[in-house]
């Protein structure tokens, strides 16, 4: 026991030498583009992040590979594992800004809310593709955060629209049911204004239930409420581990799986395989590709994977949220590639890449030219509009892989534009005094 | 042979009752408030300051709070994660609702509001005890969080969910914010948790915190000894609450920014409650040594290889730090279950007899 | 509610010295069941303000359960306690603590975290009124106020000859020091009424003659009405000026000493003869 | 309002009986799971006194291990024999390592030294089995998978899942098991002389090691098919931790030593969160499951603080 003791004290001693190395100060990089990226492969939400943190890192990793780089700079990647978990993602961003970090992806509702107001002060942008703060959208109010392709109000609309096209036409949707489950947390929250100003639009019955996050696993109450309803459509907002249960839940309680649609958060392969035959004919929105038959993704087969450059499994690649991972990167890229032709700079700073990803037009021609030949739709982000409210199509479980099921739907930008701005202007007097933007927009 | 007390003398009881009534002890306290308020301002860099020292001081502030329920009073609380949310977003309506008012007033004022809800829940304490007790706080951990998700008034109705800190100003420095610089942060929490910590420190040495401890060791005898049970413990309840309350506050306004209901989950709870635990119940000192311990490890963990050259994966780095710290938890319990406050005063015995060993 | 506090119990006055003593405590008709199970059936007595009174009693004769009753631990199903010739109502612990009665334990109950300096300060509890925000303060009247009763524990810690081990946690102690400091702490209330229970159970020779010399101190020097619970007949016939006896939760006899030791039913109960 | 509370979720019971009686079922299934977990505790609380917080990492960890086995090619029975022999490894690990060295603790040293288990548990899954949530192999391992379908008049429909009712009876099995278990062998005998008094069971030359490694190992068993259940229901990954919380209030009212009272509590909390849901849950928005549980535990101490099958406590000095 004493021995134990002498033990302890010397490993008190030892982290306290430990600590004095991280007060030493990082060394900077200077001859590459630094990209880090927070990731989580661990905790309740590591069954979504594992494929997102794979897709982006491997992209990357790809135009390093083939291309040495962007611009003929190699892009210095790190990733920095987060465990969606606030915290965690504060002390990652910490110990990765002063290394010249040019963007943050945090893949996180509430790491992206804590970064947004230090974007503009440390001036690296945010982007939360498709995550995050929908007000964020307007560039104005928001010059440092990108929200790129769609907000979850997009999406609200497009799912919206989807089912009026189901049934008919939008006037059809008089009288009935649509009921909307989602992760009970500011994430699956947010859609809320907007489904209800649509039902009361439209004339249809908006049902909520609520998945708390503890409870993910533990669904049973709420499908049993969706049986005793007996909603017309199911919309889900989901994520991690809350998205293979509810499909379960779905199958269990023998709801028609083809009138049930997620969000692209709720879009994963095994998301759908969870519910084994019964989930055939679930349905997911999504913006990116489906499948691996794009040649960028036949590079970074040969390039990164074959070459045990990373830890992804062969057979994920193609797989739905594998693909988001990979046009995140396509978008950082492309935004750091922008930024090189503006500025003329080879290594860029956060304020570059800012301007890069304000001028990223991701046309037809470009995509074509990357591989990615409908892979995404194109996209193109202005100085005002930092989501553009691209569109999205909706895609369907066939009981193996997912394949597409719609043309792209374009979101009801008219009704969403104004309460995005709204909400921009809310989020602005909320958290007065509010920096405004300090480059205007060229008209 | 440093650390001997012999020859010091006291003359009065005021003396004998100081904080520190050996030399050495104000010493060293000395150096380390030189060190915290000199040193580390001049030399450590805003990684240091930002992802170490301010959640570390937040942390050991959550830890006084907790330890003074669990440690001094003998109630086992799962709740701290909760409490200390309802201190953040009481913080959060305060200065919405006052935004001319001193955001740091705000922050100590916050802490009331938990301290209310903490009485509450410790009402069932005068019938339950022990792990017993540790479910009303889980009650309590639950409904809280459910409430911070389900009252959007909580929230001024973001359509975040969340609460984001907006920027204040005192004496012309930001303080809380985005543009808030570390250093100005890391003084406020610096000031807050060391002078909470004196305070507390004045409570515990005199009758009430006698009192909490009286229950704590024999309520039976404590009460036939005049100690009123609910009433003590119940005022345990609210400072303790009202300490978690501030931290929790801090923790948001100095530290994240911004908060959703799950940065105050039941894993928060259980972080608190490690830094208890393994820092020493019923010691302030503890609270610290326990906070250090089980925030800057893992941040030790997660960028020292990375600063070596050693290049690990990120995930395996997480899984190897919760390894490390699982089992330095079991280890360091195994070597001393009184924690590191009864390490250091090991320590201290043997300098004291050094250099014979008894 | 615990304002009150007599002083004079300080003031010197053996029952012997007075003629006409004053009935301290008055138990009457006193039952209490735990379920079932009859711990006291109809017990009266009463205790004389100075007196040293002695309850003994075969094992689970109730005795304790008696001390408990008195200090407001028990509620008695049936009967009253009349205390300074009021009848007290239902009541709890702290309230007959704050009235002036203190007592010590069987198995030592000492608070085990705290060194023996603040066990005995605990004692003071009562007596110790600064509120929250002065104590926070310390600095003012909460240090004067401490100091002040610093130097009453003094006092008592001269009393029982413990100085050397004022700060060592009290659970590092021999089990003799322990009740001693036990005894401290009761007396660091100034009760009216103290009650010992067996307060010498596992002690030798030496510390049972230390211990008894304390007792009658108290008794002599404060003043205190003490009532004990003890097993060693020598001790209990030398120290008390009268004594109860209890036997399966009733009453045998009651009497001074030499008496209760020559009735018949005492001699049977200890023997044990049939029931 | 007075209505909705009182009156209305009453009206609905009778109007829709068989969704009623679905609802009963689906408490009844979480009942039956809780229990399970519940069970687990019981076991270690029982023999060692130690709230053995990990409980509900273990049965992570049971099905995260049988799913990893399967994975890497090995057959589901030979799986499932190589599970039991992982837990059995770490219920030994467990009794050496961390029990033995702690042996006379306080509780809280105890729990917070399980707690650290947990932490040391979740580390070394994610690291040997990686983060994603897997597959339970229901169907390799034999389990039913569909279910069957009552049609009771016009839209009556009642909806039972084969492996809800496999989970029941295999709940059943493992009860009536550890029930003959600790009555009738030498070593069941043993273990409840553990519980009722340390010293005594060792002056009579049992053997403490021995009997913890046992019942760890049981709990290990247990764990393992809670795990299967629970993983057949949703899937096998770290968030099931979580719901591990929820044998707390059973245990409360059941008691921590009683195995019965386990099962009762299980489905008390089972049965009450599911109406309390369905029927009450919608007044304030749902979702009130995640603290029900610890409510109803907590009113329920207030007038019985010592649990269901527990003794009346009285004080002594």
């Amino acid at each position: 026991m004493r021995d134990f003791k002498q033990l302890a004290i010397g490993a008190a001693v030892a982290v306290g030498v430990g600590l004095t190395g991280v007060m030493a100060p990082a060394a900077q990089a200077q001859d590459s583009n630094y990209v880090p990226l927070l990731t989580y492969r661990t905790g309740p939400y590591a069954g979504s992040g594992i494929h997102i943190a794979n897709g982006m890192h491997d992209y990357l990793k790809m135009l390093n590979e083939r291309d040495g780089g962007i611009g003929g700079v190699k892009l210095e990647l790190e990733e920095c594992e987060t465990g969606y978990n606030a915290q965690k993602g504060v002390e990652c961003y910490e110990a990765t800004k002063g290394k010249g970090a040019l963007v943050y992806n945090p893949y996180s509702t509430g790491i992206t809310l804590q970064l947004i107001p230090k974007a503009s002060v440390d001036k690296i942008p945010v982007l939360s593709m498709g995550y995050g703060l929908s007000a964020a959208a307007d560039g104005n109010v928001f010059p440092w955060v990108f929200n790129v392709p769609d907000t979850y109000w997009d999406g609200a609309s497009v799912v919206i629209k989807y089912i009026g096209q189901q049934e008919g036409g939008l006037e059809n949707l008089k009288g009935k049911k649509i009921g909307y489950i989602f992760l009970d947390a500011g994430y699956g929250r947010e859609p809320i204004p907007l489904l209800e100003q649509l039902a009361e639009k439209y004339g249809f019955e908006l049902l909520q239930y609520a998945v708390p996050g503890a409870e993910m696993q533990n669904q049973s109450s709420q499908w049993l409420n969706v049986r005793r309803d007996r909603p017309d459509y199911m919309v889900m907002w989901g994520w991690g581990a809350m998205n293979p249960t509810a499909i379960k839940e779905a199958v269990k309680i023998r709801f028609p799986m083809d009138k049930f649609i997620g969000v692209w958060w709720s879009a994963g392969d095994d998301d759908a395989a969870a519910g084994g035959d019964g989930a055939k004919g679930y349905k997911a929105m999504n913006f990116s590709g489906v499948g691996s038959d794009f040649p960028a993704l036949a590079d970074i087969q040969e390039h990164v994977i074959d070459a045990g450059l990373s830890s992804t499994d062969a057979a994920s690649v193609g797989g739905t949220l594998y693909n988001r991972g990979v046009l995140n990167s396509v978008i950082i890229a492309e935004g750091i590639r922008t930024a090189q032709e503006l500025t003329g700079k080879k290594v860029i700073t956060g304020e570059d890449m800012r301007m890069g990803l304000e001028a990223l037009d991701l046309d037809e021609a470009r995509l074509e030219e990357l591989g990615l030949k409908g892979f995404a739709h194109p996209m193109k982000v202005t100085c005002e509009d930092h989501a553009g409210s691209h569109p999205v199509f909706i895609q369907q479980w066939n009981g193996e892989k997912w394949q597409q099921a719609s043309d792209w739907i374009e979101p009801m930008t008219d009704l969403v534009r104004p309460l995005l701005e709204a909400a921009a202007k809310e989020y602005a007097e909320k958290n007065a005094p509010w920096p405004a933007r300090t480059e205007p927009c060229p008209n | 042979m440093f650390y001997r007390e012999a020859g010091q003398f006291k003359t009065s009881y005021k003396a004998d009752q100081a904080l520190f009534p050996i030399l050495q002890d104000r010493i060293g306290m000395a150096v380390i408030l030189i060190i915290a308020f000199v040193v580390i301002p001049a030399f450590a860099n805003d990684f240091f300051l930002t992802s170490i020292m301010i959640p570390f001081l937040v942390f050991a502030l959550a830890a006084i709070g907790l330890n003074i329920l669990t440690g001094y009073c003998g109630q086992l609380s799962l709740g701290t994660g909760a409490f200390m949310g309802v201190g953040a977003y009481a913080a959060y309506k305060l200065t919405s609702i006052f935004p001319d008012a001193n955001v740091i007033v705000m922050v100590l004022v916050s802490g009331v509001f938990s301290a209310a809800i903490g009485a509450v829940f410790g009402l069932p304490s005068l019938r339950i005890k022990g792990l017993y007790l540790a479910v009303t706080t889980l009650a309590a951990q639950f409904f809280l969080e459910w409430c911070f998700i389900r009252i959007p008034w909580l929230y001024n109705y973001n359509a975040s969910g969340a609460i984001e800190v907006p920027r204040r100003e005192m004496f012309g420095f930001i303080v809380t914010g985005a543009e808030a610089l570390p250093i100005t942060r890391y003084f406020v929490v610096l000031c807050i948790t060391a002078g909470i910590a004196y305070l507390m420190a004045n409570v515990l040495r005199g009758r009430i915190g006698r009192s909490w401890m009286m229950i704590r060791d024999m309520d039976i005898a404590a009460e036939l000894m005049g100690v009123r049970p609910l009433r003590t413990k119940l005022m345990a309840f609210a400072v303790s609450s009202y300490i978690c309350g501030v931290a929790g506050a801090m923790m948001v306004f100095f530290w994240l920014n911004a908060a959703e209901p799950s940065s105050y989950s039941i894993r928060l709870s259980f972080q608190i409650l490690f830094m208890v635990i393994l820092g020493g119940l019923g010691s302030l000192g503890g609270a610290f040594m326990g906070a250090a311990f089980i925030w800057i490890l893992p941040v030790l963990l997660k960028f020292v290889p990375g600063l070596l050259g050693i290049d690990i994966a990120a995930e395996t780095v997480e899984h190897a730090t919760f390894m490390i710290v699982g089992a330095l938890i079991i280890f360091f319990l195994i070597a001393e279950p009184h924690g590191f406050a009864r390490l250091w005063q090991i320590a201290k015995q043997k300098l004291r007899v050094w250099p014979f060993p008894y | 509610m615990n304002a009150f506090v007599a002083d004079e119990a300080l003031t010197p006055a053996g029952p012997q010295a007075s003629g006409e003593a004053e009935v301290l405590l008055r138990v009457d008709n006193v039952s209490l069941a735990f379920g079932g199970v009859k711990a006291i059936t109809d017990i009266s007595f009463d205790i004389l303000k100075g007196e040293i009174r002695a309850i003994i009693g075969p094992n689970g004769a109730g005795k304790t359960s008696m001390l408990n009753v008195i200090n407001g631990f028990y509620h008695p199903q049936e009967g009253t306690i009349t205390w300074r010739g009021k009848v007290r109502r239902k009541m709890k612990p702290y309230e007959a603590a704050s009235q002036g009665i203190a007592r010590t334990f069987q198995n030592v109950a000492l608070f085990k975290g705290m060194t023996t300096l603040d066990n005995i300060m605990s004692g003071r509890s009562l007596k110790m009124h600064r509120n929250f925000f002065w104590q926070v303060l310390w600095r003012g009247p909460a240090e004067r106020e401490e100091i002040e009763h610093r130097k009453k524990v003094e006092e008592i810690i001269d009393f029982l000859e413990i100085q050397a081990i004022r700060k060592t946690p009290v659970g590092r102690l021999p089990y003799g020091l322990q009740k001693r400091v036990e005894l401290g702490r009761a007396l660091a209330m100034e009760p009216e009424l103290l009650l010992l229970d067996e307060p010498m159970a596992g002690m030798n020779l030496e510390e049972k003659e230390d211990m008894s010399r304390f007792i009658i101190d108290v008794n002599q020097e404060f003043g205190t009405t003490i009532a004990l619970i003890e097993h060693d007949m020598g001790v209990v016939m030398d120290l008390s000026d009268r004594v109860v006896v209890l036997d399966y939760g009733k009453k045998i006899a009651d009497g001074p000493p030499e008496e209760v030791q020559a009735s018949q039913a005492v001699i049977d109960a200890y023997l044990g003869v049939s029931h | 309002m007075l209505y909705d509370i009182f009156i209305d979720p009453f009206v609905q019971m009778y109007d829709m009986p068989d969704f009623f009686l679905q609802v009963l079922w689906e408490g009844f299934v979480a009942g039956i799971l809780y229990a399970l977990i519940a069970l687990g505790f019981v076991l270690i609380f029982k023999a060692s006194g130690v709230f053995n917080f990990a409980q509900g990492i273990m049965v992570v960890f049971a099905a995260l291990t049988l799913v990893g086995f399967h994975e890497n090619g090995v057959p589901a029975y030979m799986a499932l024999v190589l599970t039991v022999f992982v837990m059995g490894i770490l219920a030994y690990g467990v009794e050496r390592i961390v029990m033995r060295p702690l042996v006379n603790q306080p509780e809280i040293i105890l729990l917070m030294a399980t707690i650290g288990l947990t932490y040391f548990l979740v580390g070394f899954g994610e690291f040997v089995f990686g983060g994603e949530p897997k597959q339970m192999i229901t169907e390799e391992l034999g389990l039913p998978t569909g279910s069957t379908a009552f049609e009771i008049g016009e839209r009556g429909l009642i909806i039972l899942q084969h492996i809800d009712i496999a989970a029941a009876v295999i709940a059943v099995i493992m009860v009536t098991a550890l029930g003959i278990f600790f009555n009738k062998t030498r070593i069941g005998r043993a273990l409840r002389a553990v519980a009722d008094d340390h010293q005594a069971a060792l002056s009579v030359g049992i053997s403490l090691n021995q009997i913890w490694a046992i019942v760890w190992f049981a709990a290990g068993l247990v764990a393992l098919a809670t795990g299967i259940m629970w993983g057949a229901r949703s899937d096998v990954s770290f968030a099931l931790e979580i719901v591990a919380f929820k044998a707390l209030p059973v245990l409360i009212l059941g008691g921590f030593t009683s195995i019965p009272g386990a099962i009762v509590g299980g489905l008390i909390i089972g049965f009450g969160e599911k109406i309390g849901e369905l029927y009450w849950g919608g007044l304030v928005g749902g979702g009130v499951e995640s603290w029900l549980a610890y409510i109803i535990a907590l009113v329920f101490l207030l007038f019985r603080p010592q649990g269901l099958f527990g003794e009346r406590i009285i004080e002594r000095i």
